[in-house]
């Protein structure tokens, strides 16, 4: 016999701090105000026509969540693309679809941005480069494949794929994630951690106390960024969004938030949350976050936050309107879209 | 005095009970434990039969339909639920290649007691990717059974035999038909309390007729009987088969409907082109006594290959309907 | 001197030649560069057109079909590879949840011109999960054209249009066509150098008959081509037609055809039940003069469900042949 | 304008020493010898007569790999499951599959393992608890699967999934870690990088250096592990397996190998790898390796190695004699076994 004593190796982790600087203006820091204020006006008023039931389908709200968007999207135009999921209202209002084409699209609409036939889950625009899709993970590598013809094309656009904690356990998040690094694609995946996937806590789903542990895996730099704070997300995303323009690959900004709405409105009960831990949230909300760093920091007022407030109830009631006052479509429209050139 | 239910009682009742009797079955799915399931079928179970048996899982479909397999192949029966058929697509490698055929090409050692449950259907504005039927896809995969019910009596009996069954089943509930309150119209009735089988393969005579046959399945089943009391009262007579499976297809039922009736109507609300509708029809014409008892073409109503639009009267022109079914019954009728 | 060419060396030529013609055309899948396709498809194409535009892929096909479709919504025009059909079901969500969908989904606003190609069938011994054709499962799907040729120069034609079309198409080639030498029988035939596109939808006479039709497409209409000629021998003049793409079916040369021959033969190598020929026989049963014409029932050969077996008297069994062609007509003629 | 510094936590790797002895016996090495040399012997004389067309289908075999299923397997009990690859003829002979049975399915002949239906990709025993399929990828929820039912029904039992680098690019592998992690399932992971797969190296298609990275993304204990040195994989498999035992969850044992065998044979060029490399890895042959070692350590001799691939030759032999007198399945047989009690 013979006592044998190996030694292989194996990897630990190590905890890092990223520091990153950022300017933010008088200007930028309406321009967030704005975006979130906007995406929380036009929810809550879906929200309120939802209950007595307006509109089809189901309805995922993410209040709470606006930061994410909305600093992410100050980094984009028109010619970078967005993928999004189920919950995709915020960001196409942050992306700039427009409110009036999105409502529409929610009450089933001619003028709706899919003419209707979408709905909810799925607004969708092709000049601004916009796309949802109800597959939870679905939208993962589509955003890859945008990079990929971007770097194929020379264009110096970037792509994103904002998805949630509950997408980071399904199978695309691996392929893409992978893939965007072999290839060094520029985009930016954007981890929406509002710790639930409808009922299933991040906690008892994920393997992982960080999903930008996981980044690791994909030789891909990773950070963990505040998601309630608006100025954090940009500062993260304007790294990621500026290192990917120049060539320089993925990355993956693991955003921690929580999500204030149901998962569904209506029918969710929200029983799988624990006592105390929505209100605790509550005080976390992005909108007042940015309202106590702002006038801190001296860029801006109250009169500011009501006369923002103001403009976007205004822009929502008009763009109620003008979607209301478009058409159901006729039914033959059904039977067209399926193939070109029909 | 008999109890009526609805469907997604009779399912959960189903689960629950298989459950009591046989402690090798498990439960496997998204929300389906603390939450009870997106469409409630899974209500108290967990409390009942505890976490190493009712198990909620991360969006990895792929990951725990393959799981239900193994599981399946070292003595579990395992029940997974799929929180919609649509999301079958990222499974379906596990489903197809690997469930479906493990039997057979292990030459017949190992039995596969999988039941995968999935909601199917559209009519209440969940769009393209939330409101397919798809069941012509799984009936075309060798090596599965496949199961959709259009009440709760046959849900209950069907998904009992099911889960006895020593073959992957793929069980599909239309959510129109489950009787949520946010999901009308809902399927009630009678249903005894204590555990029963139904056979698969045998479908049920849902109305007895002369004049022409009506062939549904799940929620067309339904619309077909519904149809078919308004035809009556238009002086029709028509004969509704409910297929309660499509595999095994109850080719006898069909044949002899329609060597009674010469005329047959074949409704469908997944996609038409490839599936269900054609390959009924082609049951009838293949076989020489029921092609010979053809007294007109066959037709059938169907979403004749349209993505589920979002809009209502997208959806509706798209979707099969009781007035379609009476339409095109007439026109069958006289022809 | 008119030259003939494999269909492998066809289906090089044309990705070759359109690349050269659209620089928004690339091509990704595994094994696809360096080798050249596990079937030789893409031969010499990362040579010419660089890593920018022949990209080999990790074993990620979920990862590559979507981001196929993501390049395809800005601006490229991707031709997938997928090693064998039969691995689809990984990729399946992408594939009909999203690549089928989006541009109805979106109102029309995106365009999604990728094309999937990949190879299918059995008969050399490869087995359940490498021998599958599977096409009526694309073809079940609203928003993807399916394509399946059974010569060199269809297959030519076929893949610029399909390279070529703004739509989805799913491009399928049968192994035992591509003309290799480890996989007899192998197709070849005249090929013109130059550029040209065969339009998608219609399907080509393959041999013009009075007593029957048979149909058939890739593998199926070869075979068929061969048993038409046997049956000649015989005395029956059967009509075979090679459907050449699925969809658009061409439903008006199969009813031209059975009125004329009022006999209806459908062969096919994927699984029989809701496949092809359910949905060829409902088209001819549904139309009123083709139903008219039909003096017999219509009949069908095919895999009629069974995972493909490896050994060979068993995959003999199970698959499609001359004989068995031969046979099921001489029975219909003579019914 | 407001200038703003935040800090981003991030995450990094550090590389580890994992010590782990083990004994090993004269019967033990003998005993990992029988197994490598016993695959190798039954793997030439299927390549040899594979070349001269006696088999269908593809052929995948696994020279200078033998090392891996030799020394996990040396570990398992028929109670143990395992899910094998296309290429898992070794696996079958060491988790003790009856050779005639192996060679009677290749021949597709009714005394075969699978009665002639499943061929060479699929070998399968229930009684061995063995499958392997020809999806890549695929084996590995399902031996998941197989440990989630040994933890149910309170069997001691642990399941091995072996597949390899290409198969770690897959979405399945991602989905069974993390599930395994989250249950804490008795499975072993076993990756066999042999650093190809097919035409495509590994590191082209993945994004990190070792996929033992990869297992901190699951909060998975992983090794690597020198998979051409059989001594190794069963002192790391011994670790894994008897952590999974214990009830103390899944890991990954991250082989490096190298395939000196084709991708398949006959039809493989192997053009794909650069000159030398090949004739490099031949040098660490785990056949001769083991030899060595034994020598070494005193455990065996020459003359053993020299009986037991005597052994093995007449094992073989025998095997062939066997199941090449088997009948091919009547016809009938194919329709049978696609329903149970048909
Ligand atoms: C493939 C797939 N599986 C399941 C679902 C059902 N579903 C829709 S949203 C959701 C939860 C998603 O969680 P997460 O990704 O964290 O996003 P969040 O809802 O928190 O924004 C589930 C399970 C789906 N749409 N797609
Ligand atoms: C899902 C899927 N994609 C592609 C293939 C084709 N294929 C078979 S083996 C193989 C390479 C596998 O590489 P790896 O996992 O490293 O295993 P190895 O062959 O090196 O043992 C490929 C691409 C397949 N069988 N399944
Ligand atoms: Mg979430
Ligand atoms: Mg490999």
């Amino acid at each position: 016999m013979s006592r044998v004593l190996l030694s292989f190796k194996s990897y630990s982790l190590a905890e890092r701090e990223e520091k990153l600087e950022a300017e933010v203006t008088r200007e930028l820091a309406l321009s967030f105000y704005r975006k979130m204020v906007l995406a929380r006006t036009l929810e809550d008023e879906l929200k309120r026509r939802y209950e007595s039931f307006e509109m089809r389908g189901e309805l995922h709200l993410g209040r709470g969540q606006e930061a994410i968007p909305a600093g992410v999207c100050e980094l984009l135009s028109d010619r970078d693309f967005v993928s999004a999921t189920h919950r995709c209202i915020a960001h196409a209002v942050c992306k700039g679809l427009p409110l009036d084409g999105i409502i529409a699209e929610l009450y089933g609409r001619a003028s709706g941005v899919c003419r209707g036939k979408g709905g909810h889950m799925h607004l969708a625009s092709s000049s601004k480069r916009f796309l949802a899709t109800g597959i939870v993970g679905g939208g993962i590598p589509i955003a890859a494949g945008a990079a990929l013809a971007f770097k194929t094309l020379g264009e110096d656009s970037v792509a994103v794929a904002f998805f949630g904690d509950g997408a980071a356990n399904q199978g695309t998040f691996h392929e893409s994630l992978n893939l965007a690094s072999i290839y060094r694609l520029p985009v930016v995946f954007v981890l929406e951690d509002n710790q639930y996937a409808f009922s299933t806590r991040r906690s008892e789903s994920t393997a992982v106390e960080s999903n930008a542990i996981r980044a690791l895996g994909y030789s891909m730099p990773a950070l963990e960024v505040d998601g309630n704070d608006v100025i954090a997300v940009y500062t993260a995303a304007k790294w990621a969004v500026e290192r990917a323009r120049r060539g320089e690959g993925p990355s993956l900004l693991d955003c921690k938030t929580y999500r204030l709405s149901p998962h569904l409105e209506i029918v969710d009960t929200e029983e799988y949350r624990p006592e105390g831990e929505k209100e605790k949230w509550e005080k976390l909300d992005p909108v007042r976050r940015l309202e106590e760093q702002a006038v801190e920091l001296k860029l801006a007022s109250k009169e500011d936050f009501e006369q923002i407030k103001a403009e976007a109830r205004k822009l929502v009631e008009e763009a109620f309107q003008r979607a209301l006052s478009s058409p159901l479509p006729a039914p033959e429209e059904a039977f067209r879209d399926i193939f070109s050139g029909e | 005095m008999p109890r009526e239910i609805a469907m997604w009682e009779a399912i959960n009742e189903a689960i629950r009970q298989e459950m009591e009797r046989d402690s090798r079955i498990i439960v496997l799915g998204e929300d389906i434990g603390k939450m009870g399931g997106a469409f409630w079928c899974t209500q108290g179970l967990l409390e009942q039969f505890g976490s190493s048996r009712v198990i909620d899982t991360p969006i990895s479909e792929a990951g725990f339909m393959g799981m239900a397999i193994g599981a399946a192949l070292v003595g579990l029966r395992p029940i997974v639920e799929l929180q919609f058929v649509d999301f079958f697509g990222v499974a379906w490698d596990q489903i197809y290649n690997h469930l479906a055929k493990l039997r057979y090409m292990s030459g017949g050692q190992f039995k596969l007691p999988v039941v995968i449950r999935a909601p199917i259907g559209g009519g209440y504005g969940d769009a393209a990717q939330h409101s397919q039927v798809l069941y012509s896809i799984f009936a075309h995969i060798p090596g599965l059974k496949v199961v959709a019910p259009s009440n709760p009596y046959d849900a209950k009996g069907l998904l009992i035999s099911s889960i006895r069954c020593d073959d992957p089943v793929v069980f599909l509930e239309h959510k129109l038909l489950y009787g949520l309150f946010y999901l009308p119209p809902g399927s009630f009735g009678e249903v005894p309390e204590e555990p029963y089988e139904l056979p698969l393969g045998e479908a049920r005579i849902a109305a007895e007729g002369e004049d022409i046959t009506i062939v549904g399945a799940a929620y067309t089943a339904y619309l077909a009987e519904k149809a078919a009391d308004r035809l009556r009262e238009q002086g029709v007579s028509a004969e509704v088969i409910d297929l309660r499976t499509l595999v095994p297809l109850d080719k006898h039922a069909l044949r002899k409907s329609v060597e009674k009736t010469g005329r047959l109507l074949v409704v469908d609300e997944d996609y038409l082109p490839y599936g269900l509708t054609g390959e009924v029809i082609a049951t009838i014409a293949e076989d020489a006594e029921a092609f010979k008892a053809l007294k007109a073409p066959p037709a059938r109503v169907g979403n004749p290959g349209v993505p589920v639009p979002f809009s209502e009267p997208l959806e509706k022109a798209v979707l099969p309907s009781e007035d379609k079914i009476v339409k095109e019954a007439l026109k069958l009728v006289e022809a």
